[in-house]
């Protein structure tokens, strides 16, 4: 109790936690599971994009895909080793994920379907991720708070490549400009979805806001989002595709139309469009790469045993 | 020269592209994510050499057209890579395999264009070479792992280069118009090269305890545009949007 | 009207179109030679259903585009097929699932329109009911072997349907125009045709003795060309000749 | 010896063997070799023209080259049965060829590269074969004799299939022409290569002669073809590419150029370009099926089972 105490104190005092610290059984999960989703989702999210990399336009944004993935699936590896400070092995959160007992974030089970998509994703998808990162910069835990100082970094520079592509492609076409709009359709009400539940069926916030690690509610972010993502829209071109998208004077807020919340806990529940696809993938991935693993492992140790035995 | 010159450019831009091709297939699918990041690495290097590459292939042309109208609108008769870089991955070890190989190749290549009478190519071939150490160095020490690692390992790691035996000839192919460059200092003996990257080859066989297979019959072509099935339908994935949108600019 | 007609055409010429290009990738590679001959015919029938759909189609938009026009130059978006038939052929199981769903739902369909008050349509239709129905019993009766085969063929039968149950919704959509065409009687009523098939899937499954699966969230969108990411591929490698060639003919 | 004697008489009298009449054991040998590998040629030879069946540039055209190989999987499937009828099964004939230890036409190990060489196949390696076999319709083993019947009516078919592929490609843009004559290029030598070696290192073909296996020399067939094709290559409007190629007036024959015989012993051993694709992708096949033809007996058997039960 003395130790909870001072705990709570030295996070309402905004310090760092260290992993080395003594921290409440509850905070540990919960930041287990947030950094885990958070690293599952970097690197279920190489998916929808590598699906276009091999057909990019130009060797100018196949480079830049392939930038963009590769930090991906770096901010995934500096997330598992942030989550494996709390005690749990990057191998258990990787078989967590593909029992279907870790989550990863909804946006990634929505297919990729034209090379506006890639332009969308890094605006609107890494748009919504930077909204909701942002503010973990400052979050109690040290080493989360240090890789998201990274993340954000990156991710505000994808959010540009990705809306510079759309700017490209709007100067084009028809064809172009329609895939462009066809690729805002389908993006944008699963962004919005990307900030979780409304607060009023949220059950985990109050406790995450209490201990800084979320630092603000679901919908607070979402209308931030909203917020942001209207204008540049309209200086797109682009239609947003809410017939009761309107601005609130009052407010000094957009409104916007009801949520499909069936569909987002549909998705949840792990039925999402391509769900079954981008689950296969990674699990194919990692046992048909058992056997790479396994030499590695068995020659590391062949190498120890020598260099033991030769000194 | 001019003529002569473009086909040697199309030579090392094509190598550089089809093989950064195939890598970007493995994009979100490796056995780990380390080595998921290091073939992005490989596949963003190569990418950037072809566009050098093609793009003083352009030039030369004076044409009209550019890197990327050239990587996305010629036709497989037209590409002039070898055949190894335009082999289907397979699994790890045979794509380690085909890597190991031809950037034991690239290497000992750009080491020598490095020093061509061509002062671009000679420029190109000092910043890829760098990149080609890095490559090279990878891709042995996979070899090595995968080799003496474990039975299932070595087996694969074997059957790999195997497939992959098949296609030297056509890495070392010369042609009478290359051998004029090579003798004007602009383009590399391969022939001379030949005997540096088998010494690194076999060295490195040696510490991942295989042995050299012997020369099967050499299937070859890559260079005169008489590629294998695979190229033409890797192109078709590569090339499907400036193909289907002609004109649009991306 | 036409612009319906045209619509409706589309969405029955694709459906054959698409499911007989992906059997066309199963050609020389079944589990044994007479399934390859059989998958082949079954092709074959769709190719040609397709071909004289998507004619029909071309005549009734005027717009000069005939059927190889339609199949070939026409991007993913503007397909109309369902999303059941642009699913990968994954193993033998699988492929059989998905023709079993399609052939039984076709073929409901097909024994409808032979007597649409479109007289081509009634034509069309009165031809290939006849080779539907053999796909049918075909697929119908390899569910049976596998769903009641080996404990491995029988797991693999249920993840293949298990893959396709998220499509059926998708299979029966109708928009406005689509029930206007068939209040017309020229399309059929899809609504009453699906406890009609479900019955008849039903059947069969307890014949294999499997058990129906329940409902997962439904993914449609095939029918206003919001596909899934396999279409796109498949049209690419599809369609790669006459977009590198565009004129020419062959 | 009065077996043999009175089975030689019937063979040079043309009259046809059957299963059930007594055989020389080594003729048993011969026929099961050239009719399995017949066989073998016909299922291997799905895969190049297979190759380019989902890329077929017309719907007619797909429908075409799709009918051409199930035709080709027929005549395989009624050889395997030919085959049987002396003994052996078509699972030991099918282990035998992914063993390596029987072969298949070398044509086959070369690759389709363009839309063309579906047209050459047709026109010079249907060709070739139709040279081969229309003198099979007479052989001494009836069931083999009978299957070539039907074989050669077909393949015929399948030439003027890939004459007219070629004809219509020749109206078309200068692209399509180079392709033919590319393909040309490409298939000359092989199709020559098809009639096997030269009558002078051809060991077996006395005695297939006298057997009625073989009627005719392969330096005959091949003369035959060269003199068949020569002057259609000429209506195409292509150039067969041989300079040594000429019409010798004394001879009545168009004499041609030296065969490179170590590109055909190597490709004979197993080695030609695309060999280990072939028979990879024919073991693949073969390996992946186990489970569906294992589930298609046990159905089979339960069904027996339940029949006799009920009986």
């Amino acid at each position: 109790p003395a130790l909870l105490a001072a705990f709570e104190a030295r996070v309402a005092n905004d310090e760092f936690i260290e992993p080395k610290d003594w921290m409440p059984e509850a905070y540990r999960r919960t930041l287990t599971r947030q950094i885990s989703q958070h690293a599952h989702s970097e690197i279920v999210g190489m998916l929808p994009e590598g699906n276009w990399l091999t057909r990019a336009p130009s060797l100018k944004r196949k480079a830049i895909l392939l930038a963009k993935i590769q930090d991906e699936g770096g901010h995934g590896l500096y997330l598992y080793c942030a989550a494996e400070t709390l005690g749990t092995s990057r191998e258990q959160m990787i078989e967590a994920l593909h029992a279907g007992k870790a989550k990863y974030s909804t946006i990634f089970n929505y297919p990729t379907l034209n090379w506006a998509d890639i332009g969308a994703i890094g605006w609107l998808v890494d748009g919504a991720a930077i909204m909701n990162q942002v503010p973990l910069q400052r979050t109690s835990y040290g080493p989360y708070a240090r890789a998201m100082v990274r993340v954000c970094k990156e991710e505000s520079f994808h959010q540009r490549q990705g809306y510079d592509l759309l700017l490209e492609m709007m100067k084009g076409t028809p064809e172009q400009r329609a895939m462009v709009q066809d690729a805002m359709n389908r993006w944008w009400w699963p962004s919005l979805m990307m900030f979780g539940p409304p607060d009023d069926n949220s059950p985990n916030s109050a406790q995450s806001i209490r201990w800084r690690i979320k630092r603000e509610t679901n919908d607070e972010l979402r209308q931030k989002f909203v917020d942001a993502t209207v204008p540049q829209a309209e200086l797109l071109g682009i239609t947003v595709p809410d017939p009761d998208l309107q601005w609130n004077e009052e407010r000094g807020h957009y409104d916007f139309g009801a949520i499909d919340w069936n569909e987002f806990y549909a998705v949840v529940r792990g039925e999402g469009p391509v769900a079954r696809e981008r689950m296969k993938a990674r699990r194919a991935a990692w046992d048909e790469g058992a056997w790479v693993r396994e030499a590695a492992a068995a020659w590391e140790a062949r190498q120890a045993a020598r260099r033991a035995a030769a000194a | 020269m001019n003529d002569l010159l473009f086909q040697y450019l199309l030579r090392l831009g094509d190598d550089s592209l089809i093989l950064g091709q195939r890598l970007c297939e493995w994009c979100g699918h490796a056995p780990t994510i380390e080595v998921d990041l290091s073939l992005s690495n490989l596949a963003l290097d190569l990418i950037g050499q072809a566009t050098l590459f093609l793009g003083y292939a352009g030039e030369v042309e004076s044409g009209g057209r550019d890197a990327d109208a050239l990587a996305f609108h010629r036709d497989a008769e037209d590409f002039r890579n070898c055949l190894l870089v335009e082999q289907p991955n397979g699994d790890f070890a045979r794509t380690m395999a085909r890597q190991f190989l031809f950037s034991s190749y690239q290497l000992a290549l750009l080491d020598r264009l490095c020093s061509s009478a061509d002062g671009r190519i000679a420029e190109i071939a000092a910043k890829a070479v760098k990149e080609v150490r890095y490559h090279a160095d990878l891709a042995a020490d996979w070899v090595v792992r995968l080799g003496d690692g474990t039975a299932e390992s070595r087996g694969r790691m074997i059957e790999g280069l195997d497939d992959c035996w098949r296609f030297l000839d056509d890495l070392f192919a010369m042609d009478d118009g290359e051998r004029a460059l090579a003798a004007a200092g602009i383009a590399a003996d391969k022939a001379a090269l030949r005997p540096l990257v088998q010494g690194r080859v076999e060295q490195v066989l040696r510490q991942a305890t295989l042995s050299m297979p012997g020369l099967p019959w050499q299937v070859t072509g890559g260079r005169t545009g008489r590629h294998s099935e695979h190229l033409s339908r890797l192109l078709a994935e590569m090339q499907v949007l400036p193909r289907a949108h002609p004109g649009a600019r991306w």
